[in-house]
């Protein structure tokens, strides 16, 4: 109950974060913040049943936002290195 | 329950500044604490290895990467910001949106939808006599294979993206007194642990990408103190640390295929060595590309 | 004992909780990154009453990689303010 | 015995904790809180150690506990002088 309700708070804080932010970092940020929430309805749903499915699921899901995030970075530094 | 209640206000409340504070370095610091407690989060939801892998890609490597990226880029705005109207209107869309998504995992049937007794049933045509095993080479396996391609990938397109003529990511400032001294005496006993929980990892999902994590944190800090010097993108035992991995896996992989009829099934019996021989270069392969994500793409040698 | 451990353990969560104030207040970036190493300590208190408590060895095991994690976050942070 | 031993370090780690954190917040400036979160950390974080000890399973389990207070003194330790430098360079 507890972490349903987090879970679905941290879903619409980061989806807020990403689409109304104006900094470029601060989108990556809310982004990586709904990727959280996400997990941790995974987190939920693998708790009531004890199923490992998930739980593998989020492990490979959060290495693939720490790959995603450090291309995302690299990019807006090339971006801010082409304006200069 | 009051443990619960607290940590889930408290990530709530930090993730909530985060979005809306101003200063970049100090909203990278204020997501790092909330991967902290979300650490804490997932052993209260009775998931250590998904902790694990949170405290040591969330919020540690995830959250150095983005506290540096914070010092890099700043706050500039690249576009103007959302207008009174428009920002209600996302704001209500948001909320409707964690509505929805509470409503959903609050009514969920009881018991909750699963795959555990699919899992169980396809046991018995992977032709394992062991199904933890079975669970790991088979459910897990290509999950797995396609985890260390992410990694591998996402490296290449870093390296894409280096200005012509970069070869290696850009030294570190110069760095006394203390950091040396913590590069030399942290990294031995980062190792140890590393591979302890590579190890212990083996009767649970997942092992070598936290081990992994950990073994690229105490490089990038051994690199940090000018230690090390990063490795040129065009060295060879570079290359082949980055694929022998994937390499040996794929491999593994078609040799069930022509042994055992299915890609990545093995012949019962010899499991247990087939996997140690998988998990060491998957290991070595992921710790390396992990550090490159770290360390950035290359930049111009000056 | 049980349940005396879990009553520390929350009470050690409510300390560093307290000081989340200074990630959010600051003023300086080195207060931002004291608070966040506080966290990082009392998050490993939490961990090991929690083991203690509930007989879970493996909580051990994460706060052995939170523990030389912190150590390297830190480094990294003050490297980066300084830039 | 062993329960009122534990209990004993826990509490008084406890303290130490909670005194390191009212320092971190009411101490003026950057230096002085610093001071008061490294020795309240590693002293706290030390004493819910010590306490513990005697609550392991077994040895594995206590050189782990006392391996775990080792890195955060380590840390606390390098993080200390870094931190204290960079608050003097930056903002005096």
């Amino acid at each position: 109950m507890t972490w349903a309700l987090l879970a679905a708070a941290l879903c619409g804080l980061g989806l807020y974060g990403t689409l109304a932010a104006a900094v470029p970092l601060r989108r990556l940020l809310g982004f990586n913040l709904l990727g959280a929430g996400v997990f941790l309805c995974f987190g939920v749903v693998a708790a009531r049943a004890g199923d490992p499915v998930p739980r593998a699921l989020v492990i490979t899901g959060l290495v693939v936002a720490f790959a995603a995030t450090t291309l995302a970075v690299a990019l807006l530094r090339r971006l801010a290195a082409t304006r200069d | 329950m009051i443990l619960d209640a607290l940590l889930a206000l408290a990530i709530l409340a930090l993730a909530a500044w985060t979005v809306w504070t101003r200063d970049a370095f100090a909203a990278g610091i204020g997501f790092v604490a909330t991967g902290l407690l979300l650490a804490l989060a997932w052993v209260r939801l009775g998931s250590v290895d998904v902790a694990l892998t949170e405290a040591a890609i969330g919020a540690g490597i995830g959250g150095v990467l983005l506290v540096n990226a914070a010092t890099h880029l700043g706050t500039t705005a690249e576009e103007a910001p959302p207008s009174p109207r428009q920002n209600r209107l996302i704001a209500l869309l948001c909320a409707g949106f964690a509505v929805a998504v509470g409503t959903a995992l609050l009514t969920l049937p009881d018991p909750a939808p699963n795959l555990v007794h699919e899992a169980a049933a396809a046991l018995p045509a992977t032709g394992l006599g062991n199904p933890v095993t079975a669970v790991l080479m088979v459910w897990r396996g290509l999950d797995t294979l396609l985890e260390a391609i992410v990694v591998l990938l996402a490296v290449l397109g870093l390296w894409a993206l280096a200005p012509e003529g970069a070869t290696r990511p850009a030294p570190p400032p110069r760095e006394e007194g203390p950091l040396p001294l913590l590069a030399r005496v942290l990294p031995p006993i980062g190792v140890v642990i590393a591979l302890h929980i590579v190890w212990a990892g083996a009767d649970g999902p997942g092992g070598k990408f936290q081990g992994g994590a950990i073994l690229a944190a105490m490089w990038v800090l051994a690199w940090m103190a000018g230690l090390v010097r990063a490795p040129e993108v065009m060295d060879r035992r570079l290359a082949w640390a980055l694929v022998a991995g994937p390499l040996v896996f794929l491999g593994v992989g078609v040799a069930g295929l022509v042994l055992a009829g299915e890609f990545l099934a093995l012949p019962a019996g010899w499991a247990k060595p087939v996997i140690l021989l998988i998990e060491a270069p998957l290991t070595l392969s992921i710790a390396a590309g992990l550090a490159l994500l770290l360390l950035g793409p290359p930049e111009r040698a000056p | 004992m049980a349940e005396a451990l879990t009553a520390a353990a929350v009470l050690a969560l409510l300390t560093v909780l307290a000081g989340l104030v200074r990630v959010v207040r600051g003023p300086t970036r080195a207060d931002r990154i004291m608070a966040a190493q506080l966290l990082g300590t009392g998050g490993i208190a939490v961990l090991l009453l929690l083991a203690a408590a509930g007989g879970d060895m493996a909580l051990l095991d994460l706060a052995l990689v939170l523990a030389v994690l912190a150590a390297f976050a830190a480094a990294a942070f003050v490297q980066a303010a300084r830039r | 015995m062993t329960a009122v031993f534990t209990g004993v370090c826990v509490a008084a780690g406890l303290l130490f904790l909670a005194a390191g954190t009212a320092g971190l917040l009411r101490f003026p400036d950057a230096a002085t809180r610093l001071h008061a979160l490294t020795k309240a950390d590693g002293l706290g974080l030390g004493l819910i150690v010590l306490g513990l000890l005697p609550q392991m399973p077994g040895v594995a389990a206590a050189l782990k506990l006392l391996a775990i207070w080792g890195l955060v003194l380590l840390a606390g330790a390098t993080i200390g002088p870094l931190l204290a430098r960079h608050a003097t360079e930056r903002e005096p």
